[in-house]
């Protein structure tokens, strides 16, 4: 049996208080109770505080460049289907950096699980605006206020098609170890928002401010398998913030469709240059 | 009897002229000529001016000539743009029916539209008239054109086949019954040939697979796109997976995220996507991840001229990247050197855990050569130090340290997934668990751990090649594409009495500083030849041996080097 | 009077019968019946068959790299807003290299014009698969067809909080005049997605096909202001594909939201080192 | 008397260390004292150990010391770390009610806390009541110390400002009471200031905002992050625009529109991000747009250590991109270095239409330096060719030409949106009126066109300056933010005897070729001073002018020099 022992990792750099203490005791949570060992998992991480996640736990790990968490996500899922991907990063990382790249993965429906730390704000380096920053948000970047409308990634998941949409709050541990399992069992891309408090860079967000605001779709009537209401959910923002999953659905996933891969992972292939004669004789 | 032949087949872009120059060469190969070919094409799809260059020799032939025996017109701007380039007693062939000129004595005009649709059944087939007639033309054996056509058009079935042969068959007739005898020159078949027809980009697509590579991710750009859609189209029978990525980040990205995870993998852009992929590089060098990345040269900067060849990108692939890592940059000058090459890229990339840069430009990707065929028993896998299930046991659970400290540098490497082991790393400097650190010693050990794998590098590198003789008072210098020209323009010198040679540099990094100084200090006089403005290869060797190279020949215009232009600028200089 | 003869250019290196000689006629119609004069019109384009428009015409240009249009467009516009600022690429160039750009700039809201010569395949490079190639459509890098969904451009913004969204048709050169035109006298960012048959490259979707199925929605009672609508004619495809307007409404825009550019273009501002007296104060 | 006085104040980030050594600092500038205060912090928020360092001295001063009179300890940690670093009779100021080690005589306690909440209502008043302490152990003028607080907290109501003042007030009172007589070194004002106190960052960004620059897109990075923030701060005021872009090829690509439109327009990063902006730089390049960008070095590869100094992207800076095109590259050596040195990337970038790069380091960006009030009158714009509404006119309707060949290779500006003007310009290669071309020829004269601006950057850039004797036998040489260390250094070592001067290096391309192979010819023996593990700057110096520098003083664990250490590294090899 796997325990929470087994993921125990090195001391932390986070602030007391910070939301992504709860987010990896979540993730931690959701892999135990998975019965997940630690070498079956791969974190793939984004840079800022939330790609620090898995360096204060224990599973194979591949801290990523700033943005680029999903791609090299993607690359190792091709090149090993067996293993749990998990791929991890900030608002700023995956929003912002990022944001090509996750479109792109929903189109795909590559089957990772995605979780966003998302605290409106770049920490790591200090309290800047972030995509997600609400309008006229005060910040070192943004001196008169945030003057972009906030990126809304449930609502753009939705509308490319992407088939798990969800969001959790750190404020929710139980909930949000719930919505990591059942993203990580959803064949195919799963999103997983995070509201997460930064309580050094983010006064406005703040644990009250968020729980304040969040209700549980569980329990209520919502059907999440319905693509227009989850997108009219999706924009719900402000007195009331939704939290659950938003969306999901069924479609084949790029690796699904991929006829290499049902021989088995690229990497358990052999390699053998004498099986290549084939080739050179189209030359001859 | 030497045969030294040169089509050059123009007209516009949507002609289908390459398929002319192709059936042509897979025609002479098939009779055991030598062929090269190589290929002027516009930013475009349809119209504009381009052409295909195909010569036939009796004997290896390494690059294109500025000679034309045979001037094949699909339209009457080739005519005007091409005539001059004639050898004398060299022919025209053309549409006199479409293309209407004053007929000169060299003119052969071939009814190419009216028998595509009578014999043919569609304009379609007007290339492969043409194709025909010119093999008419030098009497060659129609038969070894019917199989190429066969082959060719063979997935299409029966009846492309037929139509295509018929139409091959008119313009072949057409010719040799109006033209024979005023026009002799004949090209026989040399018996038949166990060579190979492929260009550069084939090369490194099929070393790729030959080595093992499963993964390739990439964003088409010229000119490697067909490396990458190559792979792609052998992906269901190799056991191969393609991802045409959003863009260039993504691509080098995924390829990072492939070789951590054990697989061999690649990506293919050119210069400028390079630029894009920078940041990946980097990150390939502090993760110690082995990742390939092939790049085309073209002229730039930015999108510059996207068809045409360049070796303007030699000191960005080396400098590329913020801070110090180990890398290897190889620059293929041939077909065989681009396979051969590939093949080393990813051991090199796997024993050093560094990434590889294999450096070609345009005119080596598109321009295709008759080699020998690739002795497949010859090639060796080196996946380097590479932990199995057992060691990873027999170490203890959870001991294994992806950064370990080793002499080499080299920190053995295991598979994420292994039982009782994680693979860690990090783009942030770390420790040898692969953790992230503040502190100024593990940096400053680690930062000397990954340099120390480059000692390792050097002494897998073979030193440049001398083609000539060893003490030749010229020395011409040259990397990439360039080989050929320059090889040949050594045989033209030499019979001229210029007591010259080659110095090739097919890996500029690690840079082979003692051969080349010890190559420069013998030669009274050394050249180097390249495709840039500023010589970057010069100012490598100045930088590395401290010594300088007296003459550049430099041409930027994105159009390969001839034989004939390098034998004038040697000579300028050399009787000056 | 401005006419056509005004914005005649030189030869293009287009296919015959491309569609997109129908889109650069359409753009200069536009740009004559606002009876604006080359000079105060800027297009920025990107790289690929699309991005060469600008050379085929007369205005101020600037041709930037493949994917990246839209934020050199920016940046021009906030340095003179008072350009007529239109962004014109392809769909590779648009939404696969620049997806993040147009992501943000929908965020912004800035007040440009983006034309998407959207042909679902890249032309320039001789007929890859493109994000927005319907799936299994076989391609040079996809030999067994297209395995992603295709990508929504206009679902996505409307999900971003676009300001117009609009589709046009190359097979509709009236319809997209007046679309331009709609375009660049609207406040924001307005999207014109426009259906473009590739004659070489894209056998599937075809002049033929893109008219079996193009419908107008002007003249049928679509309301083009509620967002949940919009969402869903914008995610119609297939049978029937609807061209027009398919979301339009009113918000800041970045540009009127700087208080810097009320007091006009920052290219007519005077630089004056001596006025920066008091940055120096502050140091002391 | 002499002042040579070093505080450290250490503790955890988020403690507020900074404030206290920023208002120290402060205090002593408005005394007439001159200071030098660098930071060293870990890539987190809150927690680990960070320290701030301030030297103060009755002269000049340009770089940090080694060694510690006053260690101010915020933990128990900072204690343990820096205790040896303390000179004798160096004082530890810390809160014995809170740490608790055994006090030795030098160490004086304060409660710093209780202070805090009885005096300032808060603990946030800790570092405050350290100040205080600070300044009373030194009995320096506490009313200089109440004006830097009453500016500080000005803005956040008189109450704040009169709690803070109470808090340093009580720890002054508190320190002087207890241990003047004891501890007996003493600071005095040397008369009232009218030096600035300002970091590299703000220099730079006040640099640029003098220079009339009105456009900045960028991404948040470690190093730079403050020079966005400074210059978004003062938009409103300055008429200036900032946009906070979604990554750094968004904001290379609007700095790029924006240089087009005919605004002067700059972007600041770090290498790593600079890795994603080099695609962006060849299109500066190519399209002839001046930009100019900030590169602030950290150590890498990849993100590497991302709050710490480094000086290894130098070679980077130099090959970046496809192809070959004119850039120029600044490496300021101190605060007014890179204020003037920001005005004039500006004025070449436009008078040359190039990109130019600030490359400074973590070290410059945030250390903080006494220095004398820039002179805004000797402020000179240079904005180059730009052709008014009336040369337009002149020209005749639409006959301008973006890039029309001239012998100096720069071709007149336009704006565009000027009646009778288009201007066109292409990241392809292009013809004189920016229209995309294909043709060998304009091709040519086009990159030769480039090439030419690069004559005329040269002879702008004045050449390197040494500091010390001419003719000294040794030369150290360097660039960037080792100037103070490695200046300091050649005092100490003069004084010592040995007869050594330096030669800095503040523009590294064009590279000053003549001047530093001067030099090295008439130095017996010759030292590079520098941040990383190859020894760049002695390899550009090979390359440049083929001559070997002696010896290599290196150092890439992310920490800046000090003097002592260049003072003892020197030493080893001229006595050994
Ligand atoms: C290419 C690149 N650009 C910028 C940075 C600097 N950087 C590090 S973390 C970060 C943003 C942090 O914000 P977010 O992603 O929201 O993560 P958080 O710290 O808030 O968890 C930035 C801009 C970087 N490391 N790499
Ligand atoms: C950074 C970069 N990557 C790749 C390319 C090569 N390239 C040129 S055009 C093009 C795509 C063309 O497709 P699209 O944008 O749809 O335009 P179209 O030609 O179809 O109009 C590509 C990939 C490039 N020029 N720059
Ligand atoms: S800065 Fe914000 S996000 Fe980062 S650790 Fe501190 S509280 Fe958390
Ligand atoms: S390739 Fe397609 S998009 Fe390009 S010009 Fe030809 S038809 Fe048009
Ligand atoms: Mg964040
Ligand atoms: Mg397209």
């Amino acid at each position: 049996m796997v325990t929470l022992k087994d993921y125990e990792g090195g001391p932390t750099a986070w602030c007391p208080g910070c939301g992504n203490f709860s987010i990896l005791l979540a993730v931690k949570r959701a892999l135990v109770e998975m019965n997940l060992e630690p070498y079956q998992v791969l974190i793939v991480s984004g840079i800022g505080q939330a790609g620090k996640l898995p360096h204060y736990m224990r599973c194979n790990t591949l801290n990523a460049l700033h943005g680029r968490a999903v791609p090299e996500a993607i690359g190792a899922k091709l090149a090993n289907h067996e293993l749990k991907v998990i791929a991890v990063g900030g608002d700023g990382d995956g929003y912002g950096e990022g944001g090509n790249h996750f479109m792109h993965a929903i189109l795909r429906n590559i089957d990772i699980t995605y979780i966003v730390h998302n605290n409106q704000i770049y920490g790591l380096t200090k309290g800047q605006a972030s995509p997600t920053s609400d309008k006229g948000f005060v910040t070192k970047t943004t001196p008169e206020g945030v003057i972009s409308l906030p990126f809304n990634p449930l609502a753009l998941a939705i509308s490319l098609g992407a088939t798990f949409v969800s969001r959790g709050f750190a404020g929710e541990v139980d909930h949000l170890v719930e919505l990591i399992k059942k993203a990580m069992q959803h064949k195919g891309f799963a999103l997983v928002d995070v509201l997460q408090p930064c309580v050094t860079f983010n006064k406005l967000n703040t644990w009250e401010w968020y729980r304040k605001r969040v209700y549980k779709l569980e329990g209520t009537d919502y059907d999440h398998t319905n693509r227009l209401t989850a997108f009219q959910k999706a924009l719900e923002w402000g007195d009331r913030i939704p939290i659950g999953i938003i969306y999901k659905s069924d479609r084949l996933t790029f690796d699904e469709q991929l006829p290499t891969l049902k021989k088995g992972p690229l990497v358990k292939q052999k390699i053998d240059p004498l099986a290549c004669e084939k080739i050179l004789d189209e030359f001859m | 009897m030497t045969i030294d032949f040169t089509f050059k087949i123009g007209g516009e872009a949507g002609q289908g002229l390459q398929s002319i120059g192709y059936a042509l060469s897979k025609a002479f190969a098939k009779g055991g000529l030598y062929v090269f070919l190589n290929q002027d094409y516009e930013s475009r799809i349809r119209g504009g001016h381009t052409f295909v260059q195909v010569r036939v020799r009796n004997e290896p032939v390494y690059t294109l000539s500025e000679e034309v025996n045979m001037l094949i017109a699909l339209n009457k701007e080739t005519i005007d743009l091409h005539k001059t380039e004639l050898v004398k007693g060299g022919a025209i062939i053309f549409d006199g029916e479409k293309i209407p000129i004053k007929a000169e004595d060299n003119c052969y005009s071939v009814p190419l539209e009216k028998l595509a649709l009578e014999k043919g059944g569609s304009k379609i087939m007007i290339n492969t008239v043409a194709t025909g007639a010119a093999m008419g033309m030098l009497d060659y054996d129609f038969n070894l054109l019917a199989d190429v056509l066969s082959e060719e058009f063979g997935r299409k079935g029966k009846d492309v086949v037929e139509s295509n042969v018929k139409a091959a068959r008119a313009g072949y007739d057409y010719a040799k019954e109006n033209y024979r005898g005023k026009y002799d020159f004949t090209i026989r078949p040399l018996g038949s040939s166990k060579r190979m027809f492929l260009n550069g980009s084939e090369a490194i697509a099929t070393g790729a697979i030959v080595a093992g590579c499963k993964f390739m991710a990439g964003y088409p750009m010229t000119p490697t796109s067909l490396i990458l859609e190559f792979f792609a189209s052998k992906a269901r029978d190799y056991n191969l997976v393609f991802v045409q990525s959003e863009d260039e980040l993504a691509a080098i990205n995924m390829v990072i995220g492939a070789g951590y995870a054990g697989v061999r993998a690649m990506t293919a852009t050119a210069g400028d996507g390079f630029a894009l992929m920078v940041e990946g590089l980097g990150q390939a060098g502090m993760t110690e991840t082995p990742i390939v990345a092939v790049v085309g040269q073209r002229p730039g900067p930015a999108v510059g001229l996207p068809t045409r060849t360049s070796q303007a990108d030699l000191l960005f692939m080396i400098g590329a990247g913020n801070d110090e890592f180990p890398r290897a940059v190889f620059t293929p000058s041939t077909i065989e050197d681009a396979f051969w090459l590939t093949i080393k890229a990813f051991n090199i990339a796997e024993k050093y855990q560094i990434p590889v840069i294999i450096l070609i430009d345009q005119h080596l990707a598109d321009s295709y050569r008759t080699v020998d065929r690739f002795d497949l028993s010859k090639v060796k896998i080196e996946r380097g130090e590479m932990l199995s299930e057992e060691q990873i046991k027999a170490m203890g659970p959870y001991n294994y340290k992806r950064h370990q400290f080793t002499e080499s540098g080299v920190s053995p490497r295991a598979i994420p997934g292994t039982p009782g082991c994680l693979v860690v790393t990090d783009a942030d400097e770390h420790n040898e668990e692969g953790h992230i650190i503040e502190d100024a010693e593990t940096r400053t050990k680690m930062v000397l751990k990954r340099l120390r794998k480059f000692e390792g590098v050097k002494k897998e590198i073979e030193p440049p090649k001398i083609y000539g003789p060893e003490d030749a008072k010229i020395t011409l210098i040259g990397w990439g594409s360039t080989y050929g020209a320059i090889r040949e323009a050594v045989d033209t010198l030499r019979k001229d009495g210029i007591d010259v040679n080659m110095l090739y540099i097919n890996v500029v990094w690690p840079f082979p500083k003692d051969e080349v100084s010890l190559v420069l200090s013998k030669a009274e006089m050394s050249f180097v030849i390249e495709n840039n403005a500023t010589g970057q290869l010069a100012y490598l060797i100045k930088s590395e041996t401290g010594r300088e190279v007296n003459e550049k020949i430099l041409k930027f215009d994105g159009r390969p080097f001839s034989p004939t232009h390098i034998v004038k600028e040697v000579k300028k200089k050399v009787k000056g």
